[in-house]
């Protein structure tokens, strides 16, 4: 039905944009992983992230690459202090009052950047926004193409971290063993805090390699939560590498899928696949079972 | 009343339980013996129905059971405790032990009934209302039991229910184990207590990295070099033999 | 004594997905009644004024409906607005129960007049007539050019807005002469829009025809240039952007020569430029929302005057029997029909040009000649 | 564990429907019919998140079975109203135990299940929206005529007490699960699954059970929604929205809990509508004040609010005594 | 060494410890010994920070600990090997080995480690596996020389003999004997009462949350009372 090279570039397109999704799930896993909690701030901290990055931009002028270096300490801190001073303390560990404190907390952000922006939609025009890779025939997405590659990095520096640093000892060790830990002289409330911190900056690595070629608005977030969420629970909740796998899967499912289906009844392939996976591999691809 | 025959389990790689047999009579105490991660519990979980062997059958009175799913077992009269005690969190003691009594009675206030009276049997009597999450690991222990005795097994699997009692607590279990036998309970149990197996078990298996290595009287077993090598080690095997003959 | 004055409900989302909108809505609504009032309010009341009472439909059909109630309760004569069509649904059916006046603003689902409330009246066109007009100038604009248009793809959000108008569309289309190459639908919001792009560009149609959000026609239109692929036209139909002045602002180059057939107020009107410098005063865009909902008070403050009453069964009278002067809106004299619907609305055909937005149809409103096809 | 005793439960219910009855109208008429509706659905919630500790975030899927089955049934088959109805309480009671044969049968539970829920109802959202059959995108449009076979009434209080009357029967269902051996079984497998199999628990078939009551709960808010809102498309009846809303009312309230629906969707709407007065024309910052009030109530509540009101309650006798 | 003083400390309404004193000496071995539930595992858990003290003093080296926080506590040399062992299960064997020098600075580490693998080479063997998939004895090893990867000053060790086979038993002693014969301080809380009274110098009798008896090791094994007690003769 459709050239060959078109299928090639709509896959391609869809490995890219899947690893997009992957560096939003990345976050979203890693934070299950530890403190087992199914962040439902997560698409608003997102947009914050996004916010953040085209404040850098369209106020402060930054290249939005560069803006990441900025926006990531920022989220990070952010994080840090989100889970240590309001989600830890106001859930008391219990994983309905996290659900409820992290829904809270979504309609707090979303409320409080629409009073902020207005529901206003908001863009940069950086000089790589139309910028296109041409590999042959095909027409890549220039930064498409940057985000596919930052993100093999993230998730590699991630790894990194976690195994190679005390701190990511730490994070792995409190995700089994919060006594253990903290009779090793582990402050858990701390490494909690640590991994939503990482969560969060990973956040705002995707905002700075969406933001050339995406629009951010008080909602925008939720349009990744859901596929953050299925990507997560494909890939095995608390798994990097199942993270970055599982976005790109999903990304190339998606692609796919709205080739030959159409972009709306496209992301029911999304979903089946998600629920088949589920059904025939209860734990995800690379879930371990319990 | 139970045959194990020739059960096998792999972990990926790991084969847990290795063609491993073992045979319990009606009405009596067998003992399974053996050192850690040598395939034990897992046993115990094929035969509660827990776990599907990769290889084997178990019957249970004479009818092959090893399809079964665990509560069909149950409701035949397999009861187990997990060594890892396993309670309901959220309920209290009498409400952890008439879930077991449900299975024979539908009525709310006859299962609590039930339950009151086992709890006096296991000496939990007076931890009634008390959160099980607030006991201590021999109350939970206790819970193990009086929530499988609660079921009205015929055959009941004690997994490692000593541990954690100091010698004199020890003493004062046995009566009540021996008791639940006099009843007309078949029991094999999982422990590491010698002295409680010294004084409790008609016949003992020894399992050792998922092969059944010995089995008999008690006594011959611990004389088994075999055993002793795996398990008991000399100073255990001296110190049961000085006090067997002191007893 | 001061005469009391006449409530009047606004019914906008004011929070929620389409806030924007209703704060465009608001700034004209709230421009009009203080022209009215300045104007010596109601005569026929002896000079009451108008009282605006916000309603808050906070983008969702259940707001919408307690909005209403709560409207109710304040005791508006009325209700104006809804916005969108799956809220002014529930709403005016809410109304309908007190026989409270309704009079829907932009939603443009054919089902809200037909069902055949008394008390709904819809100001702005539904979509089969937009539809109809849409499709008359696209032939003309097609033919006047010598006819470059063969194939045309259509792209639509499959909501309630763009599903209805595709459906339509891929009625019409093939008897007047156009070849549908694609129907493509798509979620809003969508995340990417590359793979729509890509089957365009396989497709190679000679129009694109979309319909969707404000957000995923930026995506798409980016997405078009990067992807350098170029129709000979882009001709929306009630496009979210294609009449936005933040879409032309921000992305110039992509916005060149795209037309949409949409709600629009005459661009001639003074009154059109002062609405503009209002909203953009308040730090906005200028869209079609402001010049409807000036328009829409203005016809309600008509209706009362003919009325003689704040009276609700009479202003429903009023309204179903009358006919209104339309504002800044290009629709003549209003005049509203047996279900409701005012007979004489109109889209507008614009086509970004340079900086601007022109009006390129119908020559009565007309400020700029069709540039088409564009690329070539 | 809060057990309230039938009379209890009598004098809740009839009192609302003297509130409803006696001095309401219009907007709280309005707002108090969407809180019973949302207090359905939460209580069917309630019963397979909070009893049995299988949290959904995709009850729309059982409401919107409720929604469309009433729609649907009545406009294009002109079938009977209260047909309609029983129809569609079948039809959730069916949807739970197709979702449920599948995911219980693969083991699924916790974050899994809850997402695997939010999928099926996300498919049915999408099918349901893009299916001529169930009206496509443009939703389904009921016909406004007041009458008894109609279930449209011209006083809407007469809806209003039908609502009620549904969350009677969901506060039944609940009570009844607190003293039976059912209930008994729900609540050990939410605790420890492996545990209530050895105790001869056929944890599937309760499972499957669990799930069929809870969509049949909440599919009937669906086809009450339908029936009073007469309107549906795919985003109302499928949306997330409901899913979250049943949710949250039953864990704020307090899960597992007879009351707790009923109290969080009370207090989660009506605090909806209050900090409405507090937005001083700043869009959003209702909502703000209503998330930040939430945040805070779980922080002050961690067990829902009906543990709270208990444990205030109970130490009001026990301050006295000290004095 | 160790000073604690009437220290008082429960979980929510209740009260578990009711005025606990003991004391521990440097290079000693002390026995806590006590039926189930009587608080020795509170008693652990007070110590090193896990539950917070309600009263009483702790004193460690001088420094006052009741309400430090486990870093602080670690830091200070006071290590808890808890009952059930609390072994992270998804690390390998060496990184919760290294994991145990969390609180110390990072050089001297990899000789800390083959220090602890000198005592124990059933570790060294297993040094990349998951821990998780260690059998009981092995994990009740790595728990110990985890926490002596912390530099302890004070060791105390909550049943170590739980669940393990009479061989393991054996050797679990041996090792503690050789531990405290390297001059190491331990704290000793055990339901082996027989044996542990054969390795400590001293001995503390705990009951309902009170230290009702204590003494020498030798001397308290032949106390009629408690042997009928404890030792079920
Ligand atoms: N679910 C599982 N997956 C992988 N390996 C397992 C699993 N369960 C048990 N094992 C392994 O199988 C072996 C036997 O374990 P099992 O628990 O049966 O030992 P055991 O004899 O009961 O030991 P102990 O006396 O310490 O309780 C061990 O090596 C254990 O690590
Ligand atoms: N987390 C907890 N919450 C509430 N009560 C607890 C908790 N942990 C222990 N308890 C209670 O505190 C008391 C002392 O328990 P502790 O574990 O300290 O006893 P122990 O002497 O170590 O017993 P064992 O020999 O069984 O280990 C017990 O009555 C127990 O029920
Ligand atoms: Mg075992
Ligand atoms: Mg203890």
């Amino acid at each position: 039905m459709y050239s060959p090279q078109i299928v090639v570039e709509a896959l391609l397109n869809g490995l890219m944009l899947g690893a997009i999704y992957a560096l939003i799930a990345l976050g979203l896993t890693l934070i299950y992983g530890v403190l087992h909690i199914v962040n439902f701030a997560h698409g608003a901290l997102l947009t914050v992230a996004m916010f953040m990055v085209w404040l850098a931009c369209a106020r402060f002028g930054l290249d939005p690459y560069l803006a990441i270096l900025v926006v990531a300490p920022v989220m990070f801190a952010f994080g840090y202090a989100l889970q240590r001073f309001i989600i830890g303390p106001a859930s008391h560990g219990k994983d309905n009052g996290i659900l409820l404190v992290t829904l809270g907390l979504s309609i707090i952000i979303e409320n409080a950047l629409l009073a902020a922006f207005q529901s206003d939609t908001r863009t940069i025009t950086s000089d790589y926004s139309f910028k296109v890779v041409e590999l042959g025939p095909l027409l890549l997405s220039f930064p498409r193409v940057v985000g596919f590659g930052v993100t093999i990095a993230t998730t590699l520096l991630l790894w990194l971290v976690l195994h190679q640093t005390d701190i990511g000892k730490a994070i792995r060790a409190v995700a089994k063993e919060k006594l253990g830990a903290s009779l090793v002289g582990i402050s858990v409330p701390h490494v909690y805090a640590m991994t939503f911190a990482i969560g969060c900056a990973c956040l705002a690595v995707a905002a700075g390699l969406l933001m050339p070629s995406f629009y951010v608005s008080p909602k925008t977030g939720a349009a990744f939560v859901l596929v953050a969420f299925t990507i997560v629970v494909l890939g095995g909740m608390g798994s990097i590498p199942g993270a970055l796998i599982g976005g790109l899967l999903i990304g190339v499912v998606e692609a796919a899928s709205s080739l030959f289906l159409g972009d709306s009844l496209g992301q029911i392939g999304i979903f089946l696949i998600f629920i088949v996976t589920l059904l025939v591999r209860p734990t995800g691809l690379f879930g371990a079972r319990t | 009343m139970l045959e194990v025959k020739a059960l096998t389990k792999r972990f990926s790689g790991l084969v847990a339980v290795d063609q491993a047999s073992l045979s319990v009579a009606k009405g009596s105490i067998t003992g399974l013996i053996g050192p850690n991660g040598a395939g034990k519990t897992t046993l115990f979980a094929m035969v509660a129905g827990f776990l599907q062997p990769d290889g084997g059958a178990v019957h249970y009175d004479g009818r092959d059971i090893t399809a079964l799913a665990p509560h069909v077992r149950a409701r035949q009269g397999i009861a187990r405790t997990f060594q890892i005690v396993q309670p309901f969190e959220g309920l209290n003691v009498q409400e952890n032990i008439a879930v077991g009594a449900y299975l024979h009675t539908p009525h709310a206030d006859e299962a609590m009934r039930q339950a009151a009276e086992i709890a006096q049997r296991v000496g939990l009597g007076g931890d009634l209302t008390k959160a099980s999450s607030d006991l201590t690991v021999a109350g939970r222990k206790r819970l193990e039991v009086a929530r499988a005795l609660a079921t009205k097994p015929r055959l009941l699997l004690l997994d490692e229910v000593l541990a954690g009692l100091n010698p004199s607590e020890i003493r004062d279990v046995l009566p009540l184990v021996r008791a639940i036998r006099d009843q007309g309970v078949t029991i094999l149990m999982i422990e590491h207590i010698m002295q409680a197996v010294m004084n409790l078990c008609d016949k003992v298996y020894v399992l050792s990295q998922g092969r059944m290595i010995a089995q008999g009287e008690p006594k011959a077993v611990c004389e088994d070099p075999q055993v002793i090598e795996a398990y008991l080690g000399h100073g255990a095997a001296e110190r049961l033999r000085a006090e067997q003959a002191h007893a | 004594a001061e005469p009391a004055p006449v409530k009047v409900g606004l019914l906008q989302p004011i929070s929620g997905a389409f806030a924007l909108d209703g704060d465009l809505a608001r700034i004209g609504a709230e421009y009009a009644v203080k022209e009215i009032n300045d104007a010596g309010g109601i005569k026929a009341l002896g000079g009451a004024k108008l009282e605006l009472v916000l309603g808050d439909s906070r983008s969702n059909a259940e707001a919408g409906a307690q909005a209403t109630e709560e409207l109710q309760s304040a005791g508006v004569a009325a209700v104006l607005g809804g916005f969108a069509s799956g809220i002014a649904l529930t709403a005016t059916q809410t109304a309908a129960r007190y026989d409270l006046p309704f009079v829907v603003d932009c939603a443009v689902a054919d089902t809200i007049t037909e069902r055949g409330l008394k008390n709904t009246f819809r100001f702005n066109p539904n979509f089969s007539m937009a539809t109809d007009v849409a499709l008359k100038n696209l032939v003309k604009l097609n033919d006047d050019a010598g006819k470059p248009v063969k194939t045309v793809a259509i792209v639509h959000e499959d909501g309630l807005f763009g599903s209805g108008l595709a459906k339509i569309m891929q009625q019409k289309l093939p008897s007047l002469g156009f070849q549908i190459v694609e129907t493509i639908a798509h979620p809003t919001p969508a995340r990417d829009m590359s793979n729509v792009v890509l089957r365009l560009r396989a497709l190679n149609p000679d129009l694109i025809v979309p319909s969707h959000y404000f957000n995923e026609f930026v995506l798409m239109a980016r997405t078009l240039q990067q992807q350098r692929v170029r129709p000979k036209g882009i001709y929306a139909v009630f496009g979210g952007a294609a009449s936005s002045y933040r879409f032309v602002n921000e992305f110039p180059e992509a916005a060149q020569g795209v037309m949409d057939c949409n709600h629009w107020g005459d661009p001639k009107s003074p009154i059109t430029a002062k609405l503009r410098e209002t909203v953009t005063a308040a730090g906005k865009f200028y869209a079609y929302n402001t010049p409807i909902n000036y328009s829409l008070m203005k016809v309600f403050a008509q209706a009362v005057e003919k009325a003689g009453s704040a009276d609700r069964a009479k202003i429903i009278e009023a309204l179903a029997g009358g006919e209104f002067d339309s504002g800044i809106m290009p629709y003549g004299k209003t005049k509203f029909d047996a279900k409701g619907q005012n007979l004489s609305a109109l889209p507008l055909n614009t086509q970004v040009q340079g900086k601007d937005i022109k009006v390129i149809y119908p020559a009565d409103y007309a400020d700029a000649k069709p540039v088409f096809p564009i690329n070539g | 564990m809060m057990r309230p005793r039938l009379p209890t439960l009598a004098i809740i219910v009839v009192a609302l429907a003297t509130i409803a009855f006696a001095c309401l109208s219009g907007a709280l008429l309005n707002l108090m019919i969407f809180m019973m509706i949302i207090a359905l659905a939460a209580q069917g919630w309630n019963i397979l998140g909070g009893y049995a500790g299988l949290s959904s975030f995709g009850h729309a899927a059982f409401f919107g079975a409720g929604a469309y089955a009433m729609a649907v049934l009545q406009t294009r088959f002109g079938i009977n109203a209260w047909i309609a109805l029983v129809v569609g309480i079948a039809l959730g009671a069916l949807v739970g135990a197709v979702i449920g044969f599948l995911s219980f049968r693969s083991g699924l539970k916790g974050s899994y299940f809850a997402l695997i829920t939010l999928a099926f109802a996300e498919v049915a959202r999408i099918l349901a929206n893009s299916t001529d059959f169930t009206g496509g995108a443009a939703g389904i449009l009921l016909k406004l005529q007041t009458g008894l076979p109609y279930l449209q009434f011209a006083d809407r209080r007469y809806f209003l007490l039908i609502t009620i009357g549904f969350v009677a029967i969901g506060l039944l269902v609940s009570w009844w699960l607190e003293h039976s051996r059912f209930g008994a079984y729900l609540v050990a497998l939410r605790e420890n699954e492996q545990a209530a199999q050895a105790l001869g628990v056929d944890v599937f078939a309760v499972k499957m059970k669990a799930i069929a009551i809870s969509g049949a709960l909440t599919a009937a808010a669906g086809c009450l929604y339908a029936q009073n809102y007469l309107f549906i498309d795919a985003n109302v009846a499928f949306g997330s929205w409901i899913s979250i809303e049943a949710l949250f009312a039953a864990i704020v309230g307090g899960a597992g809990t007879v009351l707790g629906p009923l109290i969080g969707a009370i207090v989660l709407l009506g605090l909806g509508e209050l900090t409405k007065c507090v937005s001083g024309g700043i869009p959003g910052m209702d909502l703000l004040v209503f998330g930040v009030i939430l945040v805070l109530s779980v922080a002050f509540s961690p067990n829902g609010l009906v543990m709270l009101m208990k444990s205030l309650g109970l130490r009001a006798p026990a301050k006295a005594k000290e004095a | 060494m160790l000073e604690v003083r009437d220290l008082r400390a429960g979980y929510g309404g209740t009260e578990v410890l009711r005025g606990v004193s003991l004391d521990v000496k440097a290079g000693e071995v002390v026995a806590v010994l006590g039926s189930n539930g009587v608080g020795k595992t509170t008693l652990n858990k007070v110590l090193s920070g896990l539950v917070p003290a309600t009263a009483g003093s702790i004193r460690f080296n001088g420094a006052a600990l009741e309400h430090a926080a486990a870093p602080q506590i670690v830091s200070a040399g006071l290590i808890h090997v808890p009952e059930g062992r609390k072994i992270f299960p998804n690390l390998s064997v060496r990184e919760n080995l290294e994991l145990g020098a969390y609180c110390r600075p990072r050089r001297g580490r990899a000789e800390k480690i083959e220090q602890v693998y000198a005592t124990f080479p059933k570790l060294k063997q297993r040094a990349r596996q998951y821990a998780g998939t260690l059998s009981g004895g092995e994990q009740q090893m790595l728990a110990i020389g985890r926490g002596l990867m912390g530099e302890p000053k004070l060791l105390i060790l909550d049943e170590p003999s739980l669940g393990l086979s009479p061989l393991m038993v054996e050797e679990m002693f041996a090792l503690i004997a050789r531990l405290a014969a390297s001059g190491l301080a331990i704290m000793l809380v055990e339901q082996n009462v027989v044996q542990s009274l054969e390795l400590a110098g001293r001995a503390y009798i705990m009951e309902n949350g009170l230290i009702t008896l204590s003494g020498l090791a030798t001397e308290l094994k032949s106390n009629a009372e408690l042997k009928r007690a404890y030792l079920g003769l």
